[in-house]
């Protein structure tokens, strides 16, 4: 039943969508690009706050639990969020027509994916997976006079769209087969035996949920929609979309032990395998750096499989780990591109070339580009170190020798094209005209999260107990 | 309950689902791409329709609504980019959308 | 650090070669040579005083211990004996004559403070070899008097070939010395020491007589001793070596550094008591470079590789008294030897620099009138080298070596050196007509410049004329005490006819190459020129072919493989990972080909492989 | 305490430098030499004030030691300790340190500032890696001190070569390096574990693992991972691709620390962890180590005389020089092992002088292809005579560091392997010819291009007497070097003893 308590428990969702709705009302009411970010900034604010008070709470509401996994989901899609709308604003000073519908998607796309992380019942998982895939749609084509983006949005919703058919197939079939649509009954209605068309249903889901994660066969999508999609919508998909996607599957193999069976696990594995190497060799060469980024996270997913397939007590805590080092890395990366590429200019600074000695004209953004890209080569000192060790004890602790090795073969070639990216901040660039960040962006809000984001790298990098403390708290409520 | 089995209409579901497939990566136009879509979806609220039958429980029908609402959703923002595609391209084809690539 | 004589005696060379190097350039030609010359007079006058005062047993100097871990303990201690000294008299004597007549050698000369420096730190070099009384100090002398040697071979550096020459003579000894270091290996590890003194006591102790180490110890050290010492395998440096000036080989290719195998084999006598047929193995190699290097010698235009050839086949004769077991008889022959051949070459030197650097015999004549000295010196030392009887030095010291032969009745030793006689004979004939006597050969030999200098150029060649006779022979103390007692003493009768066999062979030696070169000259040049005798006087020429054979099978494979492997085929097995990967991402690049309804296939297929793995792997469905 | 001073100071004297750019060239060039030379006096005053007898059973072996714990979860604590082997090699880093700020005085001529940042941090880095005792923090310096040579490679190489092959080479030793360093990490991670599993105890403190009984088909495994890291680093002869490419790109600061310290982290390495973690494994692995040694000397040579630009000839006689070491570590004898380490010390030396001196020549005739070089002899004043110096002590000379060093390993390893020391000794043979390849080849024969070039100034002139007299001092006494130590190699040595009689015993066992 829906008591206040668990109602209480929903407080950071409630309080997002009440913002959209403020928001949706304050664009009615009079346009005003600067108060829009700020107020959605200040009910991400405020969510971010309640977030201890739903924790308290003891029961949660019917469809949806709120237990260790989400309250970690929700602050973590809440920080990004919050970083995104403050590079963001920089971003569309520069966008003529209309820019208050921005943060409405963006906040909408919050609401489902403090949904998504929260869901324990087959129907709060699909509703809020295209609560959060619906606004991304829009946010992606945002820009659609430039024939980028609108081919980026085309792209991502043809394929969405399949993908979710394909997730809803499987849930159909494994509801048919159990009658049961939450994820504690079907574990209990499963128990006998897992039969073909409760595999296939698991399978099918998985492919749904292997699209959005971009995983290595369903992987094809992502470059094209990183290069094209706005600097800001990028960050966000890159970001909360697969942090959200993530958790909802973490959750899938933890409780429902159809997910757990020996076969599954073996695909898993290869899955993993594929993604991991796929991801890094498709980057070896590639002169745009958007695109280069977006294989570099799908490698990254890669590594981060590994959980997936190892399960258990340590698996939820290398998770947190390491997303917690990934979106912290990806931000700042992304950060930067987002920096040099606004004010909004129609076309978005990815070219290698715009990089080409950056250090001698913005050292700071150089040094957080490159601390950003140490990062994602797993370098120690930086954040993306600890979430590597991570994952690779989590390898070891179970014996998979397999999916180690690729780890170290995939951060080897990963090295050659990190390194490629952060040797030409360095070079010393030939005479061309290029796009470079504005003269003040140190000073602006934007600039401001993208510095402390960045030495939020360094500090996880060098003292990372704190972190790791806070995520195996909440993992061990489980 | 002596209607048709299960099976039955799942592996309708399932031929269904595999049209929408087919129409999705053969159509050039944006247009059956989306209707091929819908197929798809349609064929999964099946699915859940057949599923609930057989257990005799409301879910899968409350389900049915809630496919049926995001396929509509749907289908309007996939319009609405495909008239924006018409505009700058002057054609329907999806392929005419492929600049980024490599 | 006590200041005793025998540590001023290494010492001044040392400081000489310190204040030449360092001094780069501020000293002119005469500053610098005085300081050369007068470190080493220094060290002579020590090393006499160090004499004086020897009280006759084996003293030990230890200046510091060297490394000390466990059980190796080598210290940088000087053993000094009468071995030592004697070595030390020949060294800082002869070397002080040889540097003064450098001073008038090297007039005119380009980089003189050079020159003296590598000098200096060679005398220094040797006298860390005599005096080391443990292995490893020995070999620290070894390989720095092979240093200094490429030093001064390769002095005149601007031509090729002469920087060709001090390359190959180092490496020629460094892989002797590599020999010497396996046997110091050897040696450490089953008598756990390498000072000399205990190795000589605990060898008899350790090794049975015969044994298989004891060869093999005896062996080694004989490997390191024929390279420095240029015996016949590792021979083919020694010719080479006279790219460098004049007094450079008097000193190195002829007193000091090639006795220094000798003396070896002299000092570690018990190793080779221990292994008996080691021992008729160093007689037999040196006999054989006896031989080989008289032939050579015969078929010689240069006059300095006439002399070094003869050096070579000197040194034979001393590794044949070192093979029949008389040590002492050796060291005698070294000392002579290191006189008359000093004086030869340094002659030899005064011939070339008045006839302004011609080397070449068919050159030079006519000049016994013109350069008295030299042909003074050229006389007396050629009597010493051919052992005129009773007069010359030589005669006393090699007919101990072929009385010692036959009283340990190695008969076939015996006959090789009488063989060695004659054939010193003709060619020191050969060389004393050649370049003196006849018709001056080109217009440098027509009007040549005789050095005139008192002190630095009839002085050193007038003291080693007198040492290279009889008194020179006097001088040498016996040194029988020190080595076990030689073969002759065992034999009472035999002594004389042994002497009359000498004085023969030397009589016959003379008598015929008089005929030969006096009377017969045209028959003999026709029948050098034609058939057999051509193509034996080539075979002579380059020294039985030993040259042309190494480099064949060593020097050019090498060069090959150099050149094969100058590419790092190695690297390339660790490209292959990048190649793999680059193969890779091409393949994938092209599956990103941007039109969304391929994506979608991609998608479609990945989903029904999944599916069918499913169906099929077994373990799917349940 | 100050062993975190030692490596706190490169590091804030890096950051001091790239500041200090604004005022002016020089400055960033004094912070940094006062920041290298501060280091040295701390590790001098440290190895005059310490004793360095044999550990008693009683007190710990270490000299200093300091602890504090980091990520308590997993047991990871900062735990820095320092005996005499690492002492002796913070000395070292600080001398070359200074030497290689010295030496890059005139070529380094843009952006001085972010340069001796680089250069600071590699140097604090490899201090890290000799001080670290928590194999995390190993691992942790050992993959940090590849960054700032990356950069210095990358940006500051050669101006000669064009700026491709400058980054194509400085990717290939990073990404060597790095992907056997994961390797490193899988063993130390595996360790972890079988400690954890056997004692129930998370930590990566060294003491405390040094005791785990891993099973034998894994532990063979995890010794390979520390092996291979270590080999890569060494280098040993498959893995040593890099080496050459990245010593001809790199400027000379950066070929002395490469040469001079980098090569040394890999052998310390290996006495430290890879030796004491698995003693039977690395018993049995002797025999391939000794060959891998044989084959890098070998090979190393020939290669150098095939070689035509100076710094990859210079670069791959330290492949072989390197090769000695490896024999000597695998040789299990005390007396190998003390060779080893005053090799490392002279290898240091003598190829360092031997880089700065390339890049003196470089200076002066712009080029570093010896076909272009010859008879410098007459043309250049000093720096001749100080090459010839050197090339006798990379040809271990005797009364150099390099002969003492490569006749212990020789005299040690004898009794235990006979022929791998005959093999290793026609490497000696080989050693001559190379050097004096290089000595013919650059300065004898007759002149390429006539005119007479300066001499060294005063700056250049001490640098090469400095390592010259220290060459030779440690030639002739090497006995202090030796006592700091002795406590090292001795328990190193039991290692393989005890570890062969294991092996042995085994042996009659089934």
């Amino acid at each position: 039943m829906l008591t206040l308590e668990s109602l209480v428990s929903l407080l950071p969702l409630i309080i997002v969508a009440t913002t959209a709705v403020v928001v949706m009302l304050g664009v009615a009411w009079q346009r005003h690009h600067a108060g829009t970010a700020m107020v959605s900034a200040g009910g991400l604010v405020l969510a971010l706050l309640s977030v201890p008070l739903a924790a308290g709470a003891l029961t949660s509401p019917p469809l949806m639990t709120v237990d260790g996994l989400a309250i970690m989901g929700s602050v973590l899609v809440l920080l990004c969020a919050l970083v995104t709308v403050a590079l963001s604003h920089h971003y569309l000073t520069g966008y003529i027509g209309p820019r208050e519908e921005f943060y409405l998607l963006l906040l909408c796309a919050v609401t489902g994916a403090l949904g998504l992380v929260a869901s324990d019942h087959l129907a709060t998982l699909f509703i809020s997976l295209e609560l959060l895939s619906m606004p991304l749609y829009g946010m992606l084509a945002y820009s659609f006079r430039a024939e980028r983006s609108l081919e980026a949005g085309i792209k991502y919703l043809v394929l969405s769209a399949a993908a979710t058919a394909f997730l809803l197939f499987g849930m159909a079939l494994i509801y048919a087969r159990t009658g049961r649509m939450d994820l504690a009954g079907l574990a209990a209605g499963l128990a006998a035996s897992p039969d073909a068309w409760t595999l296939a249903g698991a399978v099918l889901m998985v492919v749904g949920l292997g699209f959005k994660l971009s995983i290595v066969p369903f992987h094809l999508w992502t470059p094209d929609v990183y290069q094209g999609g706005p600097a800001p919508a990028t960050i966000f998909l890159a970001t909360v979309s697969k942090l959200a996607v993530f958790l909802v599957l973490l959750r899938l193999v933890m409780v429902a032990p159809i997910f757990d069976s020996e076969w599954l696990r073996t695909l898993f594995t290869l899955l993993a395998l594929i993604t991991m190497l796929g991801g890094n060799l498709l980057a070896l060469f590639q002169p745009n750096l958007k695109r280069l980024l977006g294989y570099s996270s799908i490698a990254h997913f890669g590594y981060l499989l590994v959980a997936i397939v190892v399960g258990g007590q340590l698996a939820v805590e290398a998770t947190g780990v390491y997303l917690i080092t990934y979106l912290v890395t990806t931000l700042a990366a992304f950060g930067v591109v987002t920096q040099v590429s606004s004010p909004f200019g129609g076309e978005d600074a990815a070219g290698l070339h715009h990089y080409r000695g950056l250090f001698w004209r913005r050292p700071w953004l150089a040094a957080v580009m490159t601390v950003s890209f140490l990062s994602l080569a797993g370098i120690p000192l930086t954040a993306g170190f600890i979430g590597k060790f991570y994952v690779i004890a989590l390898g070891v602790a179970d014996a998979r020798w397999w999916l180690v090795g690729s780890i170290v073969a995939g951060s080897a070639i990963g090295l050659f094209y990190y390194l490629r990216v952060m040797v030409t901040l360095y070079m010393p660039e030939p005479g061309m005209r290029r796009r470079d960040a504005t003269e003040d962006w140190g000073s602006r809000v934007g600039g401001l999260t993208l510095m402390v984001v960045a030495v939020l790298i360094l500090v996880i990098g060098v003292y990372p107990a704190p972190v790791i403390d806070w995520v195996v708290d909440l993992s061990a409520a489980l | 309950m002596n209607g048709i089995p299960m099976e039955h209409g799942l592996i309708l579901a399932s031929i269904l689902f595999s049209l929408g497939l087919a129409g999705l990566m053969l159509r050039r136009s944006m247009l059956f791409v989306l209707m091929s879509l819908e197929v798809m979806l349609n064929s999964a609220a099946l699915a859940f329709v057949v599923g609930a039958t057989a257990w005799s429980q409301p879910d899968g029908q409350a389900m049915f609504l809630l496919v049926i609402t995001l396929a509509a959703a749907e289908a309007s923002v996939g319009l609405a980019l495909m008239i924006q595609l018409y505009q700058r391209y002057r054609s329907l084809d999806l392929d005419a959308a492929s600049r980024m690539r490599g | 650090m006590m200041v005793t004589p025998v540590v001023l005696s290494f010492l001044f060379p040392l400081m000489g070669t310190l204040v030449l190097a360092f001094s780069s350039g501020r000293l002119g030609a005469r500053g610098s040579s005085v300081i050369g010359v007068g470190s080493v007079g220094l060290a002579a006058l020590a090393t006499l005083w160090a004499v004086l005062s020897h009280t006759g047993d084996r003293e030990i100097i230890t200046l510091w211990t060297w490394i000390s871990v466990g059980d190796f303990q080598p210290t940088i201690g000087l053993g000094v004996d009468g071995l030592a000294l004697v070595m030390m008299a020949v060294i800082t004597g002869v070397g002080f004559l040889i540097h003064l007549f450098a001073a008038w050698y090297m007039t005119g000369e380009a980089g003189i403070t050079r020159f003296y420096a590598w000098m200096n730190l060679f005398v220094f070099s040797m006298m860390l070899l005599v005096l080391g009384d443990n292995l490893l100090l020995l070999f620290l002398g070894w390989e720095g008097v092979g240093l200094c040697s490429y030093g001064l071979i390769g002095y005149y550096y601007q031509g090729l070939d002469n920087a060709r020459a001090a390359f190959k003579a180092f490496v020629v000894t460094r892989i002797g010395d590599v020999f010497l270091a396996l046997g110091l290996f050897l040696v450490f590890m089953e008598l756990g020491t390498l000072d000399i003194a205990t190795v000589l006591t605990r060898a008899p102790e350790f090794w049975a007589e015969g044994s298989a180490t004891a060869n093999l110890a005896a062996l080694l050290v004989l490997g390191g001793a024929l390279g420095k010492s240029a015996q016949v395998p590792l021979h083919t440096w020694l010719p080479d070596a006279m790219a460098g000036p004049t007094p450079v080989s008097a000193l190195i290719h002829a007193a000091t550094m090639v006795t220094a195998g000798i003396y070896l084999i002299a000092r570690l006598n018990g190793l080779f008591l221990l292994a008996p047929d080691v021992m008729l193995l160093v007689g037999v190699i040196g006999a054989i470079s006896l031989l080989l290097a008289a032939f050579a010698a015969l078929a010689q235009t240069d006059i300095k590789r006439v002399l070094a050839y003869s050096t070579m086949s000197q040194i034979g004769y001393m590794f044949l008294a070192l093979g029949v077991g008389a040590f002492d008889a050796a060291i005698f022959h070294l000392v002579t030897h290191a006189f008359f051949k000093a004086l030869l070459f340094l002659s030899a030197g005064a011939v070339i620099i008045s006839c302004h650097h011609e080397q070449d015999m068919r050159k030079l004549g006519g000049l016994w009138r013109k350069l008295p000295v030299a042909y003074g010196g050229f006389i007396v030392g050629g009597a010493a080298l051919v052992a005129l009887p009773l007069v010359s030095a030589g005669f006393f010291s090699k007919d101990e070596i072929l009385w010692q032969a036959m009283a340990a009745d190695r008969n076939g030793l015996l006959i090789a050196g009488l063989l060695g006689a004659v054939l010193t004979g003709i060619y020191t004939v050969r060389l004393v007509l050649g370049t003196f006597h006849g018709e001056p050969g080109s217009d440098h030999a027509r009007h040549p410049e005789p050095g005139t200098n008192l002190i630095t150029h009839h002085l050193p060649l007038v003291v080693l004329a007198v040492l290279s006779t009889f008194i020179g022979a006097w001088l040498y103390p016996g040194l029988g005490g020190l080595f076990p007692d030689a073969p002759g003493e065992a034999v009472e009768g035999g002594h004389t006819l042994l002497q009359v066999l000498a004085i023969g062979a030397v009589v016959a030696g003379l008598a015929l190459a008089g005929w030969l070169f006096l009377m017969r000259r045209p028959w003999l040049d026709d029948v050098a020129s034609k058939g057999a005798g051509a193509s034996l006087w080539k075979l002579w020429h380059h020294a039985w072919g030993f040259d042309a054979l190494f480099d064949r099978v060593l020097v050019r494979p090498w060069q090959w493989s150099v050149r094969m492997l100058r590419f790092d085929f190695i690297n390339l097995i660790m490209n292959l990972p990048a190649l793999i990967a680059r193969g890779f991402n091409a393949g994938l690049v092209r599956s990103q080909n941007g039109r969304t309804r391929s994506y979608a296939v991609v998608m479609v297929f990945g989903a029904t492989v999944i599916l069918l793995a499913l169906a099929l792997v077994p373990g799917g469905v349940a | 305490m100050i062993l975190v001073w030692l490596i706190l100071i490169p590091f804030l004297g890096g950051l001091l430098c790239w500041q200090a750019e604004r005022w002016g060239e020089q400055a960033p060039r004094w912070i940094a030499l006062a920041t290298m030379l501060f280091v040295l006096v701390i590790s001098v005053v440290l190895w005059l004030g310490g004793d360095f007898s044999l550990p008693g059973s009683y007190e710990s072996q270490w000299l200093l030691e300091w602890r504090v714990p980091w990520i308590p979860r997993f047991g990871i604590e900062i735990h820095l300790a320092m005996d005499g082997l690492s002492l002796i090699l913070v000395a070292l880093t600080g001398f070359l340190g200074t030497l290689a700020v010295l030496c890059s005085w005139h070529e380094i001529a843009h952006r001085v500032g972010f340069f001796h940042l680089n250069l600071l941090f590699i140097l604090g880095g490899v201090v890290g890696v000799f001080l670290a005792l928590d194999l995390f923090l190993f691992f942790l310096f050992w993959e940090m001190m590849l960054v700032p040579m990356y950069f210095l490679i990358a940006l500051w190489g050669h101006s000669g070569s064009p700026g491709q092959t400058r980054i194509r080479a400085a990717t290939r030793f990073f990404i060597y390096t790095q992907a056997s360093g994961l390797l490193m990490l899988v063993a130390i991670l595996a360790l972890v574990f079988v400690h954890y599993s056997n004692t129930g105890e998370l930590s990566f403190s060294y003491d405390v693992l040094r005791g785990t009984d891993v099973p034998e088909p894994l532990a063979f495994w995890l010794m390979l991972g520390f092996f291979i890291a270590f080999a890569v680093k060494l280098p040993v002869v498959p893995f040593h691709g890099w080496l050459p490419d990245a010593h001809a790109q790199a400027p000379t600061a950066g070929s002395v620390d490469l040469a001079g310290i980098l090569l040394k982290t890999a052998a310390y390495g290996m006495i430290r962890f890879a030796l004491p973690l698995f003693p039977e494994q690395s018993a049995a692995f002797a025999p391939v180590a000794m060959t891998l040694g044989l084959v890098g000397i070998i090979y190393g040579a020939v290669l150098a005389c095939g070689q035509q630009d100076i710094k990859r000839l210079i670069a791959y006689t330290s492949i072989s020089h390197m090769g000695f070491v490896l024999i000597a570590l695998y040789s299990g004898s005390e007396l190998a092992i003390q060779g080893a380490i005053i090799l490392m010390v002279a290898h240091a030396f003598s190829s360092a002088g031997l880089f700065i001196l390339s890049g003196q020549l470089y200076e002066r005739i712009h080029t570093r292809d010896m076909r272009t070089m010859g008879g410098l002899w007459s043309r250049i004043p000093v720096l001749p005579g100080f090459t010839l110096c050197f090339v006798a002590a990379s040809l271990g000379m005797p009364a150099t560091a390099n002969f003492v060093g490569e006749f212990m390993v020789l005299f040690g390893t004898f009794p235990s392997a006979p022929v791998v020391v005959v093999i290793a000794s026609v490497g000696l043979v080989l050693a001559a010819i190379y050097s004096l390849l290089l000595m013919q080849r650059v300065h004898y024969g007759p002149e390429y291009r006539p005119g007479p070039l300066k001499g060294p100034d005063a700056r250049e002139y001490g640098m090469m007497l400095t390592l010259l007299v220290l060459t030779i001092a440690v030639g002739l006494y090497p006995q202090p070097l030796l006592d700091t130590t002795a406590a090292v190699a001795a328990p190193v040595a039991e290692l393989f003893t005890d570890a062969s009689d294991l092996a042995a015993r085994a042996g009659e066992v089934n």
